[in-house]
């Protein structure tokens, strides 16, 4: 049975056994993949499944509306398996209230909860590699001169129009009150001048140092073009380096900021 | 009638410059097309839609529209001019132009804003027909169409399989736009290609009888159940126009300014109560459809949606209006069958 | 609106000198909000606080910045003046425009801007202060000492006799803990039952101790002033209401051959016993393990035999629990095991024993009534070899460090065994004499000079017995440049005093620390050596570091003296520096939880009317937040804030120091 | 010495460094204290303010402070085990190092960002620090890449 | 068939040829291929470390190199010194990877220090784990055995990895496994005099004359070791012993390897238990 099939199955036969009340999957539009919540089991022959499915629909999980529908199922890839596992340590979601209609690298590993999914990481997808191109801009990044880095950026965040489309479209960004809402005091302007858009975009790769999942949500969502993975990529590869930090393996982690040990780094130290 | 080369486009752009224009046009920035300030060298796109509006240079994503200087206690309130630069926006889409309708209105309909009308005045439409289309767009169905003028002060014609284009000014502003293109462009005649073919895809009538009365369709939560809740569509929208004011103060002064805001983000409408009375994202994404094909044509007889497509290009979780208007027209329909049996 | 007052001060010339206080007055009156600025001599003086509160009162003050020295020196004088005029004391601040300014720069015109930066700041964080009080718990003024051992019951009796109850919890059946063993004690040899016995009387019998024998810590909660101590009082199978102590059990009891842990194995006792015959309280308990009647079911001659009934075969476990303000622990330590030296025997020959062992032999109550008798066949040995360090200061085996007290009381066991064996021959293996202590030293040479022991500064290699029955122990002579071996008849190994195994599971329990020899931590080594970092937890005895009895004494004590100076008190007043959740907008991600070096963050609930649970959020318990603020920084929605340095202060005060040429150049619009 | 120096240099480039320093209250803040009890001299140009602990400083404070025009920010606490409140100073430490990285990868190099362990009893360390912090960041030069009133210049 | 790689070192072509034969003995009927490192050169014991660090290193070195180069994962070094010297040099090496590049300099070949090292009592264990015991025909029964260890099989226990230099027990199972007795005694490590042999012979009499007579007193019939040097020292100088007015009588003294080829009914001879300076063979007969 081909993996869309098997999600067709698994979709229909969770919502009728009652098991889901909710199947978060991908549908087709115009030639485009985009996200479709079924809650009847007719439905499930629209779902669809391939490499352009991009949208994390861990996302969708902070949403009254679907938490209304608990138990959810999850269509989801590696990089989304581990935002499920990582919003699970985070308290976001109950391990019952989640079934993943766990999607690998070519291959369907069927329904499974949240523990299995861990497992199923930590066995089969313990090293995600990130896109050849990706990697090599980082370095390309971090080769250059700080005058050129900071060119590049300011260039790079004057396109932000503040839309917030990569905050909706990350899984790990379900706080109710974003700090960008807040405005006493306001530490980040609306503004989208440089100090405004440069203490977003810093904020939010900040905010997923350690939590990130690089599964490339919000890149894809923004319709200005920013290469935020460009940060998300290089912030996880420092963290993981650094701390041996690797999130959504374990539903039982800690937060990287958050926690510490003795012998962390000291070089930056004066 | 005045022809130009279809590749003498930057020339154009080059001559208006050297007449003091400030030129915006379609320019290809990475994976993506946005109108943009023009400089010497940049290729003009005449072939899609660009990912941003006109609206970005009549009413920005930022503005300081008011300034106090601090002295000890007291705030001096200090002059803030209102600033047009003469700016002339080459190979926009006929729907931009368009949309330009929708903005002059609403920025003018109680009180008149001095910032946008500044900008306005200085500000010349060259709009460029549509002789190709993608699945997104759907101007024929909100009662626009890929050849027309509305709110452009030039349009381009292509003509001649795309080898020429025929300029034809429309306005006072566009003919003083001819002229300062001088050379650039030449008489003779030509034959405009044919425009695009795009498909009605719903009644908008209908959609619009159904909306004024289905404010309460349990539909809603089925057209919004994706909506993630970002501004994406409002900002790329052409007629979007909704503001946020924020004050930011240093030592010296505390200036005013006024940042674009969207009835899709949830803080959009929340009280300082803590009550939001959209506290949903059916409702906002509900309020962003009425707004446009029910509020606005009751109130200032316009459709505030232009078909242009760009929220449903954009929209990370594949929204669109359009998508929505068909749904309703199916049921439109089907009730209409039901009817007639 | 605020109305703030600035009050500079010259602090003599000190500040004077560098800073241009006038002009700084004159500056600090044109900020926003600010109603009166004054400069004076001296602040802190008389006069100076006498301006002050004038000036709260006639202006209507709503906060007020002292300009002058570091907060540290004169913070509370200046926020009790403000107190005198009815000024909530945590609307004052310092500005700190002398150590931080005056004192390290000279250029005036730089000082003096600086200065009034250091205002401005203060200023805009004061406008933001909000009238604090400071946070009161309620204090139960009960202390549960845990260890029956010399240091715990001291401890007990000090708390007692300054009128506030304790529970005094010992994991065996009697009161003592080691020093009930001992023979004599140095460096008096005053019998040590004879004195410790009293006391464990007393413990027992005081109207405000409350003795818990057999029993064992199960789970602490709570904070300081409320903790809730959960206790395992284990089955005794004998009812010490009914119980006299008569002895018929025992005597009776079929089962005689269990080695006796009070006599380190020396003697024999019975499944029915007493640790000892001194023991507190005086009653038997049935050793399950041992037990016939309740192994194999089948004897019951103790509940015969006994005239009051007090057998209780279906005696069990019950859990105990205790409300206490404050907790001691003194639970001592234990001997290291030397049977992981191979090259003493590895615990397998006989004669080689260990400290309390010889304790025992020597002990007039002891196994041998006092005659020093070797182990494997009763023989009086006529060569003892005392081995010291044995264990102590050996990486390779874990331990080290000092044990301490090992020097004094192998000189002591010396000097006993030349006073019971005449013409017997003690020969002490040293690394050095550590006999640093009152009349310790002058101990060691008696040891020494009157009674002969000969003293040996060298290792040990090697302890093997022969097939003779002799033991040689082969060592070094380092001051002699000698091997040397002894042919002796018993050796007494000095173990290394380590801590008690469970001690670490009680540590964890408590939150409260321990080094990497396990021994508890105090809070700091020099200032506060019988506080934990927990508050509420003290400690006493040799469960922090090896100690002989007098510093065991003396520590437990000085815990006593906290406890009472916490109950001193019904309430207990905390700095009002403490974080707080704003509940509506917490995402409960549980960062903070996770964060929080106090555990003082836990889930909270927020239930409809019917008690259904709407949102579960974090919530700060006031009794244990410190007020560091590391919640704030990890909250990602700034949903947590701690007061006195509240994100809106720390925002008003970066912005206080924006410089004003910046705001010069913002002429022109976007 | 150092000191000397900076005022040259100040009178050659006129440009003073604006830095604002977030320390601790139990060791950095009470070294500052130490560095003026002993007189040490050193540059005017850090202004400190106060918080109970490193744990508490959130790089929304740094990048605050960049936006109100400080050329460099100096974050101190107390040495790794020294941390009053036990574990602040180890918080602060993994949150540094991380933040740090990403701020230099985004074009704010470490010439901005400094962080420092300084004891109650470390005044000398206190002002030498001062010193070549204000030196380094008169190498760097004016610093207000992200500071509104300087960008509408 | 399993196989191992087998570094002799220079004692068991001469002096300790018996460990040599007996271990060969037991590896063929065990079904344990021995392969030589090819070209192995001296181990450096007891001259070269006190000629200069680099060649200390340098010779176990090579040998090392040469295994990995022969595609060897592990080596049995029979010999204690040249496993001490081996394994001393592998677990430096492993700590000190600068060291592996300055030998690979310095001996012109690189190596990984991939190979593991081996010594006699672990490899006789894993032998008689692997079913060996089971071959035994003829045990010994009840004979009493003295278990020696000496120093190089169980000192530096950060080296060895493994047994209690104090207290080692390496031993007692493979001595049962052959039917005999263990009996407890004081001098399982007591020095035999080791390298003194020839700079010192007086000292080596003193000192092995004190190990035999402890055996004695706890009723050893015999003495038992895996190392070359304590066995020649213990077993050679018995007469001088005597002479000596140290001590009388004789204590055979067999290896290990021995004593398992004797219960598993491998010919004396074979073993070269005929080739002791104090009588061994009488300890044959008793094997039934």
């Amino acid at each position: 049975m081909s993996i869309v099939d098997s999600i067709r199955a698994d979709a229909a036969d969770l919502l009728q056994t009652g098991r889901a009340k909710l199947v978060l999957g991908y549908r087709n539009r115009q030639g485009r993949r985009a996200p479709i919540l079924l809650t009847d089991a007719a439905g499930a022959d629209q779902l669809v499944y391939d490499a352009e499915c991009r949208q994390n629909l861990a996302a969708y999980l902070r949403k009254p509306e679907v938490r209304q529908h608990f138990p959810v199922a999850v269509v989801a890839a590696p990089p989304a398996m581990r935002s499920l596992v990582m919003l699970a340590a985070e308290s976001q979601i109950a391990a019952d209230s989640v079934t993943v209609l766990a999607v690998g690298e070519n291959e369907y590993h069927g329904a499974l909860d949240l523990p299995a999914t861990a497992q199923l990481l930590r066995e089969k997808y313990a090293n995600l590699a990130l896109p050849e191109e990706l990697l090599r801009r980082v370095r390309e990044i971090a080769a250059m001169s700080e005058e050129e880095r900071a060119a590049f950026w300011t260039e790079q965040f004057s396109k932000c129009t503040r839309c917030y489309a990569c905050r909706s479209a990350c899984p790990g960004c379900y706080c109710q009150w974003c700090i960008s809402k807040r405005n006493v005091p306001q530490w980040i302007s609306t503004a989208d001048l440089p100090h405004g858009t440069y203490a977003w975009n810093i904020t939010r790769a900040f905010h997923h140092a350690g939590r990130c999942t690089l599964c490339g949500a919000c890149e894809a969502a923004c319709p200005q073009g920013l290469p935020l993975m460009l940060l998300n990529a290089h912030v996880a590869e420092c963290v993981e380096k650094e701390f041996g930090h690797k999130t959504g393996y374990d539903l039982a982690e800690k937060p990287l900021i958050g926690s510490w040990r003795t012998e962390d780094d000291d070089g930056f130290v004066r | 009638m005045k022809l130009l080369r279809a590749d003498k486009l930057a020339e154009l752009a080059a001559a208006l410059a050297a007449q003091g224009y400030r030129i915006v046009a379609p320019i290809r920035q990475g994976r993506i097309v946005r109108l943009a300030e023009w400089h010497p060298g940049a290729t003009i796109e005449t072939s899609g839609i660009s990912t941003n509006s006109v609206k970005d240079f009549l009413f920005p994503r930022s503005e300081i529209i008011d300034r106090y200087s601090l002295n000890g206690g007291d705030f001096v309130q200090q002059e803030v001019a209102p600033v047009g630069i003469k700016t002339a926006v080459l190979a926009v889409r006929p729907c931009d132009a368009e949309s330009v309708n929708v903005l002059d209105t609403v920025f003018n309909w109680d009180s008149n804003d001095a910032f946008y009308n500044a900008r306005r005045e200085a500000c010349t439409v060259v709009s460029l027909a549509c002789v190709s289309a993608d699945q997104h767009c759907f101007c024929t169905s909100v009662g626009g169409n890929p050849g027309s003028t509305e709110g452009a002060d030039v349009v381009l014609r292509p003509a001649g399989g795309g080898e020429q284009l025929i300029l034809e000014p429309l306005t006072p502003k566009g003919r003083a736009l001819a002229e300062a293109a001088g050379g650039v462009l030449s008489e003779g005649e030509a034959a405009a290609d044919p425009v695009a073919e795009i498909p009605r895809r719903f009644d908008l009538k209908a959609v619009r009888e159904w909306l004024a009365g289905n404010f309460d369709s349990p539909l809603w939560q089925e057209f919004a159940s994706a909506c993630l809740g970002c501004g994406a569509c409002a900002y790329a929208c052409p007629s979007c126009h909704c503001f946020d004011m924020q004050d930011e103060s240093n030592r010296k002064e505390s200036v005013r300014y006024r940042n674009w805001d969207t009835c899709g983000l949830a803080l959009f409408t929340l009280h300082t109560s803590g009550h939001n009375p959209r506290s949903t994202q059916m409702a906002r994404w509900r309020q962003r459809v009425m707004h446009k094909l029910s509020y606005m044509p009751q109130r200032f007889n316009l459709t505030a949606c232009m078909g242009c497509g760009r929220c449903s290009r954009l929209c990370p979780n594949g929204l669109a209006i359009s998508e929505t208007c068909e749904k309703i027209a199916r049921l439109c329909e089907a009730k209409h069958e039901g009817g007639k049996r | 609106m605020a109305r703030v007052g600035v009050f500079i001060c010259h602090c003599g010339e000190n500040i004077a000198r560098t800073v241009d206080v006038a002009a700084a007055a004159a500056a600090a009156a044109k900020f926003p909000g600010v109603v009166y600025s004054v400069d004076y001599k001296y602040m802190c003086s008389d006069p100076g606080q006498q301006l002050i509160r004038k000036a709260i009162a006639d202006h209507k003050l709503t906060g007020a910045v002292v300009a002058a020295c570091s907060p540290r020196m004169h913070e509370n004088t200046f926020r009790r003046a403000a107190a005198a005029a009815g000024m909530n004391p945590y609307l004052l601040e310092m500005a700190n425009v002398r150590e931080h300014c005056a004192w390290v720069h000279s250029d005036r015109a730089a000082a003096t801007a600086k200065a009034i930066d250091l205002i401005r700041v203060m200023v805009e964080k004061v406008k933001r202060n909000r009238s604090l009080k400071t946070i009161t718990v309620p204090v139960e003024p009960t202390a549960v000492v845990i260890g029956g051992g010399i240091a715990g019951i001291q401890a007990a009796l000090d708390i007692a006799a300054g009128g506030k109850q304790v529970v005094l919890i010992e994991k065996s059946p009697s009161l003592g803990g080691h020093m009930a063993r001992l023979s004599e004690t140095f460096p008096t040899l005053d019998c040590s039952q004879c004195i410790l016995t009293p006391r464990m009387v007393e413990a027992a019998n005081h109207p405000n101790i409350t003795l818990m024998t057999s029993s064992e810590v199960e789970s602490v909660g709570g904070f300081v002033g409320n903790f809730e101590v959960t206790v395992r009082r284990k089955a005794r199978y004998v009812d010490p209401a009914k119980c006299t102590g008569c002895g018929e059990c025992w005597s009776k009891c079929p089962s005689k051959n269990i080695p006796s842990e009070f006599d380190a194995g020396l003697s024999r006792r019975t499944a029915i016993y007493r640790a000892s015959p001194q023991a507190v309280p005086n009653q038997p308990v049935i050793d399950a393990q041992h037990c016939l009647m309740l192994t194999k079911g089948r004897c019951g001659v103790c509940a015969k035999v006994c005239p009051r009934g007090a057998i209780n075969f279906k005696d069990a476990d019950e859990l105990v629990k205790v409300k206490a303000g404050a907790i001691v622990l003194a639970t001592g330590f234990e001997l290291w095991d030397h049977s992981a030296y191979g090259e003493y025997g590895a615990g397998r020959i006989a004669d080689v024993i260990d400290g309390f062992a010889f304790e025992r032999l020597a002990s007039a109550s002891g196994p041998t009534a006092g005659e020093i008798r070797r182990p494997s066949d009763g023989a009086e040995p006529k060569t003892v070899v005392f081995v010291q360090c044995c264990g102590s200061r050996d990486e390779k085996v874990g331990v080290k460090y000092c044990s301490k007290i090992c020097c004094m009381y192998t000189a002591k066991h010396a000097m006993l065994y030349a006073h019971k064996v005449h013409g017997g021959r003690a020969v002490v293996f040293y690394m050095d004499i550590r006999s640093a202590g009152k009349g310790y030293d002058e101990f060691v040479r008696r040891a020494i000079e009157k009674d002969g022991a000969e003293y040996i500064r060298g290792r040990v290699s090697k302890i093997y017995r022969r097939a003779d029955g002799k033991i040689t122990v082969r060592g070094t002579d380092t001051l002699a440049g000698m091997p040397v071996t002894v042919e002796a008849d018993m050796v007494v190994l000095a173990d290394a005093v380590t801590p008690r195994a469970d001690a670490q599971k009680l540590a964890r329990m408590l939150g409260v620390a321990y080094d990497a020899d396990g021994f508890f931590s105090e809070a700091h080594p020099k200032l506060r050596p019988v506080e934990t970092a927990v508050a509420g937890v003290y400690l006493a005895g040799a469960c922090q570091a090896p100690k002989d009895i007098p510093e065991s004494v003396s520590q437990a004590s000085a815990a006593a003296a906290k406890v009472l100076g916490l109950f001193s008190k019904p309430k207990l007043e905390r700095e009002p520096i403490v974080s707080h959740v704003n509940r509506i907008t917490c995402a409960h991600c549980r960062a903070c939880i996770n964060a929080c070096p106090y555990k003082a963050i836990e889930d909270f609930n927020i239930l409809d009317r019917s008690g259904k649970v709407l949102r579960t959020v974090s919530n700060v318990n006031e009794g244990l937040c410190q007020g560091c603020g590391t919640c704030v920084s990890v909250c990602r929605s700034k949903s947590i804030d701690l007061d006195g340095f509240t994100d809106e202060q720390v925002y008003l005060q970066i912005a206080a120091l924006e410089p004003v040429e910046a705001g010069a150049k913002t002429e022109g619009s976007s | 010495m150092e000191k000397t120096e900076t005022i040259t240099e100040n009178a050659r480039t006129g440009f003073e460094p604006h830095i604002i320093a977030f320390v601790c209250n139990w060791c950095t803040y009470a070294g500052a204290d130490l560095a003026g009890t002993s007189r040490l001299q050193y540059a005017p140009n850090v202004r400190i303010i106060k918080l109970p602990c490193t744990g508490r400083i959130d790089p929304l404070l740094v990048l605050k402070a960049f936006q109100g025009g400080a050329d460099a920010v100096l974050v101190s606490g107390c040495h790794p085990g020294d941390c009053h409140y036990t574990s602040g100073n180890y918080h602060a430490r993994r949150r540094w190092s991380v933040f740090g990285k990403l701020l230099a990868f985004a074009g704010i190099d470490g010439r901005r960002l400094y962080f420092s362990w300084v004891s109650a009893a470390e005044g000398q360390k206190f002002a030498d620090l001062i010193n070549s912090i204000t030196k380094e960041v008169h190498a760097a030069g004016p610093f207000d890449r992200i500071n509104p009133a300087r960008r509408r210049a | 068939m399993k196989s191992i790689g087998y570094y002799p070192g220079c004692a068991l072509a001469c002096s300790g040829i018996e460990l040599d034969l007996s271990i060969r003995e037991l590896s063929r009927l065990a079904e344990v291929e021995l392969c030589e490192v090819a070209d192995w050169n001296c181990c450096g014991a007891s001259s070269a470390h006190s000629t200069g660090h680099d060649l200390a290193v340098a010779l176990p070195y090579r040998v090392l190199a040469l295994a990995e180069a022969q595609g060897l994962t592990e080596v049995l070094a029979p010999c204690a010194s040249c496993f001490s010297r081996l394994k001393g040099t592998l677990v430096r090496l492993r700590r000190n990877p600068e060291m592996l590049e300055k030998m690979a300099g310095l001996t012109g070949r690189p190596c990984r220090n991939s190979v593991a090292v081996v010594n006699v009592l672990e490899y006789l264990n894993r032998l008689l784990k692997d079913g060996l015991a089971g071959k035994f025909t003829a045990p010994l029964k009840g004979v009493k055995v003295a278990a020696y260890y000496g120093c190089l099989l169980s000192r530096g226990e950060d080296i060895v990895e493994g047994d209690d230099a104090e207290n080692p027990t390496g031993m007692e199972a493979a001595i049962r496994a052959a039917g005999c007795e263990v009996v407890p005694w004081n001098f399982a490590t007591e020095c035999c005099g080791g390298a003194f042999s020839l700079a010192k012979p007086e000292a080596v009499v003193e000192l092995s004359a004190a190990i035999l007579g402890d055996a004695e007193q706890a009723g050893a019939q015999m003495i038992v070791t895996g190392c070359p040097m304590c066995h020649s020292n213990l077993d050679m100088r018995q007469r001088a012993m005597s002479a000596a007015g140290r001590r009388t009588g004789s204590m055979p003294i067999l290896y290990l390897s021995e004593l398992l080829g004797l219960a598993a009914g491998i010919a004396p001879k074979a073993i070269g238990l005929d080739r002791h300076f104090t009588d061994a063979m009488s300890v044959a007969g008793r094997s039934a």
